[in-house]
């Protein structure tokens, strides 16, 4: 009862019809949840989304508004920041995969490329790589061909493969882990603020490459965004989040042609 | 919350005065006990449970309250009790208390010394400080004759016994006795400490330095005050560990596994509390007993010591993780808690009966 | 010259067995953040466990092989039955744990195998060799050999497989670890395997020479100030400070011992690692640490 | 920058890097008497840091601040307390075993002067202190609406409630300057309300100076009279909040910088 309740409150709060996954069928599922940190804190109060095969889904708001939190409640690594999912449900291809180890849903083909891209700064980039690789225990040959496959992608990798991760430039590390994450050959990539603390020009070409790769090898992107114009530039879908909730959602075309994206982020004019 | 503030008021609404004469009740007890136990129960049993118990509350002002561990709880004992002894020894018109309390300041004061590397290093780093105290202060009063007097044994005892102002203390009772008083004086410090500036200053070192000291709270001097104190309280607990317990005491009275002891009282009895000391170190004394006592019911017959002491150790190791993993406060928790769910029961039971 | 090239030697070579037991810390506190306090404890039960199974007349080699599983099988226990349930707590909660675990798995080594001494024989023999005018133990050497055996095995296992790469992973970043899919309490059992089958190692070499008893265990008390000065998460600054304590405590003993009465080495590794600790908090080669708040 | 007296707080040519990522570079502005200035700016643009300068947390690699006319290259947090900095902290910082009378109270610490004797001892000295600190704290604890929570352990209260304690024990000691990050993050939005109520309410009565960092870009419009945008590190502007709503580079700095192609 409540939760067609609160279904209509955004339907009120909505000024546009709600898009779902159009045709595509869907690939996760993920439906009012409420996430808390430490038992106190509420960072995302009810949060509703889904994911098609194949599709580009851009999650956008202000700082604090609970993206990244979605994301760790998707990738389980929530509890890993002493955060909790209390209500709601996550489905991938329709199973529940709600309280899962993180480790367990990259093996079953969620993968998230954390903010602030968390390489191993120790190891070398090719090692970073690999251990993206190992995930399903490929053969030596394999291996290099899909060291390759990834270097194809990022050239810039295959420069430094020898490198410290810790010594590359952001815009490598934020390659390098996505590079990382492709490896574990997921189906769906969450990621979180690739353009953080990088150059226009480095992040232009991060995401004409995940367009690609979105294109060519058909994975599915939940791209946690500050930068709106941009992500909507490629997504197919997107939802805007204010204070853990949704306050929008639709296809990329038509949240990026509203002018109230600048309201929600910038607040209301006088 | 609702649930947190209605346990509050039924503690303080209903059981203030059941309290107090619970309270009563067991100041009376303490006192007279001398009358009602054996002499081992004195000697054995209630002398070296309320030393524990001294020992683990000033451990517990370092490490439960300022937050900073210490494995060298045995060391500031043991410059304590040979600090007393040299006094003693060698200003024999010093009387007693004075001698306890000049002991207990210096052994403040070989705390504070050693306290001065935690100005600059955190966490377990701090072990390595207080280890040295540990070590050190083994060598040097094993290597020096000074300190145990050249004693052949190189073990300490006072010369003319316990006695305070021409009484002889050197009966289970005097000991007792005087044990009791200078906990009871301690506790009543430490108690008004912690809940004074000081012992603020000291859990806000202990919960999030780094905002104490944007704050204002002078957390190198916090840290410093909780060594001294610490080391203070401590150092009489090793003077009346040896002298009224003990009656002679060696450097291995005071060795690493002393200081072990030390740290699990606070472990279980519960970090931060002041009465968590007197559980930890209640749990500590009567453990081995009620073992002892099991094994001699269920095997029948006499127990290998050495056997029994390996499963006392199991058992320690167990209880602590046990404690950390499940009541990282301890004894002191569980039992409040226990009370507390009596409490609201009771409570329950009350609103039911004004119901029908 | 040649006393002070002696002192200097026997202490370099007593400091590999130092090296030895602290490489069991990093490794430790590496990949999982524990400063494991029952290190030392863990080393007396891996060798009381070798010497019981080699006393009882079972051959050398299927010892081992028992004593690894044993101890494999130990590691998945404190995975499972400490450090899960202790995850995201405080480094000092874990330290305090594992004095917990030291009581528990000393307890039990000594209660199963009893405390008496056992005696030792690896078959080396302890006979001083000379080198030119110096004469060198042939057991400290033969000792410092398999110190630097294990180093090479080590270093291979973690740059060289597969499994290496991931523990390095793990011990860098967790949380990226998770989210590419490594099992985050598989990779701790294996580290913490490691690390008793490194203090099997160290607990028999050392067992050898003194006998297998208690204070074998008392050897973790070595390892920390190696650690501060080494630093806390590096197997080189395992090694070099080892290598530190052990040649300036038998420096100490030897020329500054006689001025204090001697016997001056329990406590001199300590005052050398807190005279570090203010020049360098970190260590040789630790890392410095920025706060956030 | 049309007030006429001396600012209150002038940050110059601050930079700071950790292990060689710059964090904050050449940044200068000044913050007048009596102000709500608000730092605003992406994730990551050094905002926090610049507060742990200001309170001597972090040493800034050069620059320098200026602080009620007196200059210093580096502050330390004692400092900066007994100057009457005040702080709040992003991820509440509070002392989560302590009762949140004592939380408030340990904001009085550098006021305390009896000794550890005194205090051991409950001599009149130390007791006349306890009783001013408390009464000064209820005092505090009153303006929050905090009183009937002055003896629960703060781990025990909700989260907004947490952050209201914060303030008070920030501005117990009677601050001229109070440094607040994030104070509204992880809040609903009548909480959020509230506290941007008390700030303002804090600001106007006890002439405090505030700086403080927000996203809630909304309620800083409203709340600050003077805004500085960060980005990067670097200064993007600064003035008051109508020109920052309409500056393009800040508007590009939150929404992209393709805005203008995307559209065509």
């Amino acid at each position: 009862m409540t939760v067609s309740h609160d279904k209509e409150k955004r339907h009120d709060h909505d000024i546009e019809a709600v898009a779902p996954a159009a045709d595509q069928d869907t690939l996760l599922e993920v439906s009012g949840i409420e996430v808390v940190y430490g038992g106190a804190i509420l960072a995302v109060a009810d949060v509703s989304l889904t994911i098609g095969n194949g599709e580009i889904v851009a999650l956008l708001g202000a700082n604090g508004a609970g993206k990244s939190t979605v994301l760790k409640a998707i990738s389980g690594l929530a509890s890993a920041d002493r955060a909790k999912v209390r209500r709601g449900h996550i489905r991938l291809d329709g199973e529940d995969i709600l309280g899962l180890a993180a480790n367990r849903l990259a093996t079953r083909g969620i993968v998230h490329v954390m903010e602030g891209r968390h390489v191993f700064s120790h190891l070398t980039v090719e090692e970073n790589l690999l251990t993206g690789a190992f995930l399903h225990r490929p053969s030596r040959k394999e291996l290099q061909r899909q060291l390759d496959d990834v270097y194809g992608w990022f050239p810039r990798l295959r420069d430094k493969r020898r490198t410290h991760a810790g010594l590359a430039s952001g815009g490598e590390q934020q390659m390098l882990a996505i590079g990382r994450a492709l490896l574990t050959q997921p189906r769906l990539v969450l990621l979180d603020e690739p353009s953080m603390g990088l150059a226009p020009r480095i992040v232009q070409e991060i995401f004409a490459i995940i367009a690609r790769l979105n294109r060519e090898k058909g994975t599915a992107f939940l791209l946690a965004e500050q930068n709106a114009a941009l992500s909507l530039a490629y997504a197919q879908r997107g939802y805007v989040l204010d204070t853990g909730r949704v306050a929008l959602e639709g296809p990329a075309a038509d949240l990026a042609a509203r002018d109230d994206l600048h309201r929600i982020y910038l607040g209301d004019a006088p | 919350m609702s649930d947190i503030e209605l346990r509050l008021t039924g503690g303080i609404g209903e059981g203030a005065s059941t309290r107090t004469l619970v309270g009563i009740a067991a100041a009376a007890l303490i006192v007279a006990l001398p009358f009602l136990a054996t002499e081992y129960w004195i000697n054995a049993i209630a002398v070296p449970f309320l030393i524990l118990s001294l020992a683990g509350l000033g451990l517990n002002l370092l490490t439960g309250y300022a937050g900073q561990i210490s494995l060298g709880a045995g060391a500031f004992m043991m410059v304590g009790a040979y600090a007393a002894f040299a006094f003693q020894l060698r200003l024999p018109e010093l009387p007693l208390p004075l001698a306890l309390i000049a002991a207990g300041i210096v052994a403040g004061a070989v705390g504070f010394a050693f306290g001065f590397p935690s100005t600059r290093i955190k966490g377990f780093y701090l072990i390595v400080s207080t280890l040295a105290a540990q070590f050190f202060f083994e060598w040097l009063f094993l290597k020096f004759p000074w300190f145990y007097n050249g004693d052949p044994s190189a073990t300490i005892s006072l010369p003319a016994g316990l006695s305070v102002f021409g009484i002889d203390l050197n009966s289970p009772h005097g000991r007792y006795y005087l044990t009791l008083a200078s906990v009871a004086v301690l506790t009543w410090l430490s108690y008004n400490l912690v809940r004074s500036q000081p012992g603020r200053n000291w859990m806000a070192l202990r919960d999030m330095d780094t905002a104490a000291a944007v704050i204002g709270v002078p957390i190198l001097r916090a840290k410093l005050q909780a060594f001294a104190v610490s080391s203070f309280i401590l150092g009489i607990a090793g003077a009346l560990w040896a002298f009224a317990y003990l009656g002679s005491a060696s450097v291995q009275s005071f060795g690493l596994t002393r200081s072990y002891q030390i740290l699990f009282i606070i472990i279980i009895g519960g970090m931060g509390t002041i009465r968590g000391a007197y559980f930890g170190a209640a749990f500590v004394s009567l453990l081995p007993l009620a073992l002892d006592w099991l094994f001699q019911r269920l095997l029948g017959g006499h127990v290998d010591a050495g056997l029994l002491q390996n499963i006392q150790k199991v058992i320690f190791g167990v209880l602590i993780l046990w404690f950390l993993i499940k009541e990282p406060e301890g004894l002191a928790r569980l039992l409040q808690r226990q009370r507390g769910d009596l409490g609201n029961r009771r409570l329950a039971r009350l609103k039911i009966r004004r119901q029908t | 010259m040649n006393m002070f090239l002696e002192t200097l030697i026997g202490g370099l070579l007593a400091g590999t067995m130092y090296s030895l037991v602290a490489i069991g810390f990093v490794l430790i506190y590496k990949a999982s953040g524990v400063f494991n306090y029952a290190q030392g404890s863990i080393l007396l039960f891996a060798a009381l466990t070798f010497v019981s199974l080699t006393d009882q007349g079972v051959p050398v080699l299927v010892a081992l092989a028992i004593t690894v599983v044993v101890l494999a099988l130990m590691a998945v226990g404190i995975e499972r039955l400490i450090l899960r349930p202790l995850v995201n707590r405080s480094p000092m909660t874990l330290f305090m744990a594992t004095l917990g675990l030291a009581y528990i798995v000393e307890g039990t080594a000594q209660g199963l195998m009893g405390s008496q001494v056992r005696a030792l024989d690896l078959g080396i023999e302890d006979l001083p060799i000379f080198l030119g005018d110096i004469m060198i133990s042939q057991f400290d050497l033969t000792a410092a050999a398999v110190a630097l055996v294990l180093v090479v095995a080590l270093s291979l296992l973690f740059n060289k497989t597969r499994l290496g790469v991931e523990l390095r992973g793990v011990a860098d970043d967790t949380r990226a670890a998770l989210s590419i899919g490594i099992d985050v309490n598989r990779i701790w059992q294996i580290v913490w395997t490691i690390a008793g089958l490194v203090g099997l190692v160290a607990g028999l070499l050392w067992g050898a020479r003194q006998g297998v008893q208690f204070s074998l265990s008392l050897v973790v008390l070595k390892a920390l100030p190696v650690l501060i000065i080494g630093g806390f998460t590096s197997i080189a600054g395992a090694i070099v400070g080892g290598l530190v304590v052990g040649a300036t405590e038998s420096l100490a003993e030897t020329y500054i011992g006689p001025f204090l009465g001697g016997g001056i080495t329990p406590w001199f590794a300590y005052a050398l690692a807190l005279a570090f600790l203010f020049i360098r908090p970190a260590g040789l080669f630790g890392e410095q640490k920025i706060e956030r708040v | 920058m049309t007030t006429p007296s001396a600012p209150a707080l002038e940050v110059k040519n601050i930079s700071l890097a950790f292990k060689g990522v710059k964090a904050i570079s050449d940044l200068s502005f000044e913050v007048a008497p009596q102000e709500i200035c608000a730092l605003i700016g992406p994730n990551g643009a050094g905002k926090s840091s610049l507060l742990n300068i200001l309170n001597g947390v972090y040493v800034p690699d050069s620059g320098e601040i200026i602080f009620e006319g007196e200059h210093f290259h580096r502050m330390q947090p004692l400092e900066a307390a007994r100057r009457g900095i005040g702080r709040g902290f992003q991820n509440n910082a509070l002392f989560s075993g302590m009762s949140v009378a004592d939380n408030v109270i340990a904001g009085l610490s550098r006021h305390a002067r009896a000794t550890l004797l005194e205090e051991a001892l409950l001599l009149p000295r130390a007791r006349a202190e306890a009783r001013r600190f408390r009464e000064r704290a209820h005092e505090v604890l009153r303006l929050f609406d905090l009183e009937r929570h002055a003896e629960t352990t703060v781990a025990l209260l909700p989260y907004g409630v947490q952050k209201k304690v914060e303030l008070a024990r920030a501005i117990v000691a009677a601050p001229r300057l109070l440094l607040l990050d994030e104070p509204l993050a992880g809040m609903n939005s009548a909480e959020k309300q509230e506290i941007a109520q008390i700030i303002a309410r804090l600001n106007r009565d006890l002439k405090l100076t505030i700086v403080l960092i927000e996203h809630d870009i909304g309620i800083v419009l409203k709340l600050a009279h003077h805004v500085v945008v960060l980005d990067y590190g670097r200064k993007l502007a600064d003035g008051a909040p109508d020109t920052i709503r309409d500056n393009p580079e800040v508007i590009a700095a939150y929404l992209g910088h393709d805005k203008v192609e995307i559209a065509a």
